[in-house]
């Protein structure tokens, strides 16, 4: 195996997921290759259904019972995360990777304090690194990360229990719990899309900050192209269980390749363009149990051509970005 | 400004208040309904079908059955409240709430051990088949709550009976205690507790032994529902978030499982509790007559066969008290365990 | 005001619970609801044994109204309330090779499940016996379907004073164990058949009630209820129309489970002696036998095991619907 | 200048957080009041799109319900037409407006069928079939979708789909007033461009009057023709959007724009500070605690509106 540090944090390669449902199989994730560089902060847009989630999910091998690695592998800091015991896997979640979720009110455990809840983290973390827990210490380490993530009046929301938070203090103290694990990987599924603008904007900056700070790197999910651009260097567009392009943030947002990603840009409405209709995406997503054959997006593509219908396109690079579409060859 | 715990238990007691009168009314409309005219009411006072002309006079004009329906009730609930159920027919005329002294601790005693019994295995079983969901481990428990949730209180108690008792010959069948051992004073009225205090050691171990087989039957019954509830509660808990942020602390499955989840899902259990306790009240009336366990049950079910309508009457009110009260606890405990929660 | 469904459908999907509804493939309707019921064998196993339940009882009791109608009619030679029985239920037979045999193969099927004291054979006795159990839990369940219905949906839609009187009075129902107060109405009413069924009536409406009143006043924040209000429509257009109808399916589960509780309530009953008649019943030949255990263990055990059985059959189908209902399907 | 058709005069709505049994009273321990909205005036033109734009929890979507006589104000006066509504009149009032809510999905009846659904708003108004089924075919060219959509059941839309559906059913009876609570906050990006093309185009051809609720200021921006920022139960700036937009008076809605992230810039600057809770509200101006210009005078008194250029402001930098 190469000098680790070297190597990509995460590197998927084929990687290939299934649900078990009722109303048949679900490939949530079709052959979807993704890397991230260490200290990258990487984000991946798509709509409901695009399998965003899953894959972040995928990484710290947290998915529902139903799921299944189908095929492909997950390389997590040179660790394959597909074939990992679980002891094993436990040893990587947290200090390797660290994950933070989307809903606040269910994200802290409601019956816990927030200092029980953090020391949680501190001892779990030497544990793993085989040193001797100090209680003292350890809630001084907690407080200072809660100081970290600009927590106003730390010392007295240590103490508190979930429910007395707000939405914004609570991602903060999750935030903060990542920081104590010092992780390598920081994977944010949604973290600010049920916060208010306002304290959302709070939340990106100190990610932003942190990443620099801490030499994170970071997977940020999201649905909202517009809070990717100010968060990542580089996005990952998914529809449709596929990775459809992947490219630096400022050349996706200015030039994107894939007519999906175009579209979608050119669908959002924004604060300083105001004139004209938007130019919206026909049709809607595809049903997931049986998508369309060939380029799943070939439905509502402007461009559509013979070969889309039968053929799935393969990735392409062109121009530092790598996009899965024929009009790129 | 009054604090808020003392708030909720005046709330608490002004409701309970409410409730037991409602229940009186509901039992003494029906009684009313059933039997219109006052010399029907004044037999079944009586209790002894053959009663006489001149004696029946004297009921209705000593409970002033000819009076407007509204006065009687409240002549009623004004007895009532102060101890007065009636007088017991069948056992010579003690007094109701001194017949119900004597058989209501045997009762509890039985419930709560039972109950407890199979509320601690049903959380156990429960967790354990909600943590391995869709695997062996949880189709096998769900084969046996399954089975104990549906089958017949009696049938547990015969198949029991019939295995521990008169097949295997471990454990007696009948009685709740062997009858030639002299029994303890009479402090608590529950014989268990009774023997323990007195210092009857083998005394005590008899009625331990009788105890067993009904207070497992009636644990099968109530391990049923409390397996399936831990089970579905327990797999809300688990597909919570704060579940995953807790794997990603890098704590082992069973830390998550035990220390996260567990809790969390146990909270909305202990409303169960009550809801058991009352269930099992239900059941130990059959247990009791297939044990001939003599407590409340086995009392009630003489009631019934001997027409006893003051019996009758005063066990449900005292089974009503009992489970106002088993709710009141487990509110509060629910309290305790949620931080979330407030008394209002 | 929060804004989560964005993702909620994708957590829906990540968690596995159900598949967002998307498309032509994932509609509902009762083939795809029959294919997702026949997945699962216990379940598919218990709805048989609810349907031999069913069409026996109802059967039986078509033979036992024709004999109420027809005294005198024959078919096969027999009355018609035990034509289709392998033996007279009713028959006394003191000879020592008919009292008290054990469940046998002898006299087929007769002696299937054993004899009891006066020679009857206890197959026919269970067999005779079976309307009753299916007429109980479906007058039962029926009626406190409707009483609950009306009054919890009054309740949780209307709420203020309404609400709290409804409230208090299933608060006073409910504060008795089920059993003790079906025992205690049931004693009162004088006991016999329809007085159990009367009495296990005024137990078993307060939790439905409490159901729908829940279920009113969630659905009452829907947008269709307040476009409703918008369009005009009067309060009782809106229950009728959308809350009653809506508040209907999760409680399908729940009803097919309480038919079981039903069958045990009124078995338990019977098993004490409420509600006691000449009728053979399930919970009261099990009693009889009490006298004869263990040494004629079957007389008190069979029809046991077969009350376990019936009501094992509910619960299995009503459990796989409430997975259904709920939304907690996984494959 | 538009005729007026809707006005709110100091319009209030106070909730209790929670219920309270005949006890509390006795003992006076009521739970605390909400002041969703509090003292709101604002008036919407014929044909006019007013966009109401605020966090979570500022009562924004109370306001809405106000409107469309959904909630009955604690205080203050609603004129619709220029009449005052009172609650006997509520019923007149109803069939001149229509509300489409925010998700799609717990909006329309499970049970009944997209035509019942969107036909369910004739059913009073007295018309007979033909002219329903006219009017069921005319509202759905018009929203987009197909006929045969008529017998499906809303379990077999997709997100887009249902919106429309509400849509649809919104408009059925010719309203003159819609409040749009949220209309695409629960839709996909792809779909919600759709959804807001739509409702664009039914205004231009019908000449309905909006009330768009949003915390989406992007949606604001695109749709309507004037906006209102609210701010813990009140409007703190209203005016036409471009100009509201380009050049915001009041601190809050600086700092809400600049908050927003956006495709031009990777900058954002929020406000420290989260929004206040409507139980404990702050003194005087309820922005003070976060304000980065807050002097003395705000902390005690509250500003009222004052009209600057085009713009009304409640702030006292002006």
């Amino acid at each position: 195996m190469a000098d680790s540090d070297d190597s990509d944090i995460v590197d998927i390669e084929g990687l290939t997921i299934t649900y078990r449902t009722v109303y048949g199989n679900l490939v949530s994730l079709n052959s979807v290759d993704f890397k991230v560089k260490r200290g990258e902060s990487v984000s991946i847009v798509g709509e409901s259904g695009s399998g965003k989630s899953t894959l972040g999910l995928a990484i710290v091998r947290l998915l529902a019972p139903n799921a299944s690695y189908s095929s492909g592998r997950i390389m997590l800091d040179g660790h394959d995360v597909t074939k990992l015991s679980n002891r094993q896997v436990s040893l990587l979640r947290g200090t390797t990777a660290f994950m933070i979720f989307q809903d606040p009110l269910n994200t802290l455990n409601p019956v816990k304090r927030v200092d029980v809840q953090m020391l949680e983290a501190i001892r779990s973390r030497l544990k793993q690194e085989g040193q001797p827990f100090n209680e003292e210490s350890a809630y001084k380490e907690a407080v200072d990360r809660l100081n970290d993530v600009r927590m106003p009046d730390a010392d007295s929301i240590i103490t508190r229990y979930p429910h007395q938070l707000s939405g914004g203090q609570i991602q903060r103290v999750v935030i903060a719990m990542g920081l104590l694990m010092r992780p390598k990987l920081m994977i944010a599924d949604e973290p600010t899309s049920a916060l208010d603008v306002t304290v959302q904007a709070q939340v990106l900056e100190l990610l932003r900050d942190l990443q620099r700070n801490y030499q994170m790197s970071i997977i940020f999910i999201t649905h909202d192209i517009n809070v990717a651009h100010s968060i990542s260097e580089r996005m990952v567009v998914m529809y449709a269980g596929e990775v459809i392009e992947a490219s630096p943030t400022e050349s996706l947002v200015k030039n994107g390749l894939h007519p999906y990603s175009q579209a979608l840009i050119a669908s959002i409405p924004t604060i300083s363009k105001s004139e004209g209709k938007l130019t919206a995406i026909a049709g809607s997503p595809p049903d997931m149990i049986s998508p369309p054959n060939g380029c799943r997006f070939h439905p509502r593509c402007p461009h559509v051509m013979q070969v889309c219908t039968v053929q799935s396109p393969r990735t392409t690079v062109k121009d530092g970005s790598e996009v899965r579409c024929f009009l790129y060859g | 400004m009054v604090s808020s715990i003392v708030l909720y238990l005046i709330r608490r007691s002004i409701n309970a208040v409410i409730t037991i009168v409602l229940l009186l009314a509901l039992v003494f409309i029906l009684l009313h309904t059933i039997i219109r005219s006052p010399e029907g009411l004044a037999r079944v006072i009586c209790g002894n079908p053959h009663c006489s002309n001149s004696a029946i006079a004297l009921i209705i004009k000593q409970n002033g059955l000819t009076n407007p329906l509204w006065v009687q009730f409240f002549s009623y609930i004004n007895q009532v409240f102060h101890g007065n159920l009636g007088i017991d027919t069948f056992y010579r005329g003690r007094p109701e709430l001194s017949v119900i002294e004597a058989f209501l601790p045997i009762t509890l005693e039985l419930v709560v051990t039972g109950s407890a019994l199979g509320i601690l295995i049903g959380i156990f079983t429960g967790s354990i088949a909600a943590s391995n969901r869709n695997r062996a481990q949880d189709y096998g428990i769900k084969a046996v709550y399954l089975t104990a949730w549906s089958a017949p209180v009696f049938l547990v108690g015969f198949v029991l009976q019939l295995i521990f008792a008169y097949w295997l010959k471990l454990l007696p069948a009948h009685g709740i205690a062997n009858a030639f051992l002299t029994p303890p004073k009479v402090l608590t009225g529950a014989p268990l507790i009774d023997a323990l205090i007195d210092g009857k050691w083998v005394y005590a171990y008899s009625v331990a032994q009788h105890l067993v087989l009904p207070a497992f039957a009636l644990a099968v019954a109530s391990f049923g529902i409390t397996t399936r509830l831990t089970r579905a509660s327990m797999i809300d808990a688990l597909d919570r978030d704060y579940v995953k942020l807790a794997y990603m602390k890098g704590l082992s499955k069973r830390t998550v499982v035990w220390g996260t989840a567990f809790r969390n899902a146990v909270i909305p259990i202990i409303t169960l509790i009550a809801l058991t306790f009352a269930f099992s009240v239900g059941g130990a009336v059959i247990i009791e007559d297939v044990f001939s366990y003599y407590g409340m049950g086995y009392f009630t079910v003489q009631a019934i066969y001997n027409s006893d309508y003051p019996a009758i009457l005063a066990f449900v009110l005292i089974i009503g008290l009992a489970v106002i009260i088993a709710n009141l606890v487990a509110d509060l405990l629910y309290a305790v365990a949620d931080p979330r929660v407030r008394l209002t | 005001m929060r804004r989560p469904i964005q993702a909620t459908v994708t957590t829906e999907v990540a968690t596995g619970t159900v598949a967002a509804g998307k498309g032509k493939t994932t509609t509902g309707g009762w083939r795809f609801y029959l294919g997702f019921f026949m997945k699962d064998k216990p379940a598919f196993g218990g709805l048989i044994i609810v349907a031999v339940f069913v069409i026996w009882g109802a059967l039986e009791g078509l033979m036992q109204l024709l004999s109420l109608w027809f005294p005198h009619g024959r078919l096969f030679g027999h009355p018609y309330s035990w034509a289709l029985i392998p033996s007279n239920p009713f028959v006394l037979n003191f000879s020592p090779s008919y009292k008290l045999q054990p469940p046998s193969l002898a006299h087929f099927p007769s002696f299937l499940f054993g004899t009891n004291v006066d020679g009857q054979s206890i197959l026919a006795r269970l067999m005779y016996a079976t309307p009753h159990d299916l007429a109980a839990p479906i007058v039962v369940v029926g009626s406190a379907l409707l009483i609950g219905m009306f009054l919890g949906t009054a309740a949780g839609y209307f709420g203020g004073w309404t609400d709290e009187v409804i409230m208090r009075l299933t608060d006073a129902f409910l504060a008795l164990p089920a059993l003790i107060l079906a025992i205690a109405v049931g004693v009162l009413l004088g006991g016999g058949f329809t007085s159990v069924l009367v009495a296990l009536m005024i137990v078993w409406w307060p939790t439905y009630a409490r159901f729908f009143r829940a279920q009113a006043l969630t659905i009452r924040e829907r947008g269709y209820v307040e476009s409703s209000k918008l369009s005009g429509s009067s309060s009782l257009k809106i229950l009728i129309k959308h809350i009653i109808p809506n508040s209907i399916d999760p409680i399908i589960a729940y009803v097919t489970l309480d038919f079981g509780t039903v069958i045990l309530f009124l078995a338990a009953l019977a098993f004490i002696g409420v509600g006691l008649s000449l009728y053979p019943e399930w919970g009261s030949e099990s009693n009889f036998g009490l006298d004869y255990f263990p040494t004629f263990w079957w007389w008190s055990i069979v029809p046991g095991i077969i009350i376990g059985v019936v009501v094992i059959g509910f619960t299995l189908v009503g459990d796989r619907l409430q997975d259904l209902i709920s939304g907690r399907m996984t494959y | 200048m538009v005729d007026v058709l809707v006005k709110t005069q100091k319009l209030k709505k106070y909730f209790r957080a929670g219920k309270s049994g005949l006890l509390d009273k006795i003992l006076r321990q009521l739970p605390p009041l909400v002041k969703a909205v509090d003292d709101v005036n604002l008036e919407i033109g014929k044909g006019e799109v007013v966009a109401l734009v605020g966090e979570s929890g500022c009562g924004k979507t109370t306001f809405g319900r106000l409107l469309t006589t959904l909630e009955t104000p604690t205080e203050g006066e609603i004129y619709f037409d220029g009449r005052q509504v009172t609650k006997s009149d509520q019923k007149a009032v109803r069939r001149k407006v229509q509300m489409v809510f925010q998700n799609p999905y717990e909006s329309l009846d499970p049970r009944q069928s997209v035509k019942g659904i969107v036909t369910e708003p004739l059913s009073k108004m007295g018309i007979s079939k033909v002219e329903k089924d006219a009017q069921f075919e005319k509202v759905m060219s018009a929203v987009g979708l197909d006929q045969n959509f008529g017998e499906r059941r809303p379990r077999d839309l997709s997100g887009g789909q249902r919106q429309r559906v509400a849509v649809a059913r919104s408009i059925v009876s010719n309203p003159e007033f819609i409040a749009l609570d949220e209309p695409t906050s629960a839709l996909d990006a792809s779909v919600q461009s759709q959804v807001l093309n739509l409702l664009v185009g039914l205004r231009e051809e019908y000449n309905f009057s909006y009330l768009v609720i949003t915390h989406n200021i992007a949606v604001a921006r695109y749709i309507s023709d004037r906006v209102a920022t609210m701010y813990a139960g009140q409007i703190v700036e209203l005016g036409p959007t471009g100009e509201v937009l380009k050049d915001p008076k009041h601190p809050y809605t600086q700092a809400l724009l600049k908050s927003v992230p956006s495709l031009d810039t990777k900058k954002i600057e929020p406000p420290h500070g989260e929004v206040p809770s409507l139980i404990n509200l702050p003194s005087g101006c309820r922005f003070h605690t976060r304000c980065p210009f807050v002097m003395e005078k705000c902390k005690t008194e509250d500003p009222s509106m004052r009209r600057v250029g085009n713009v009304d402001v409640a702030c006292w930098l002006f």
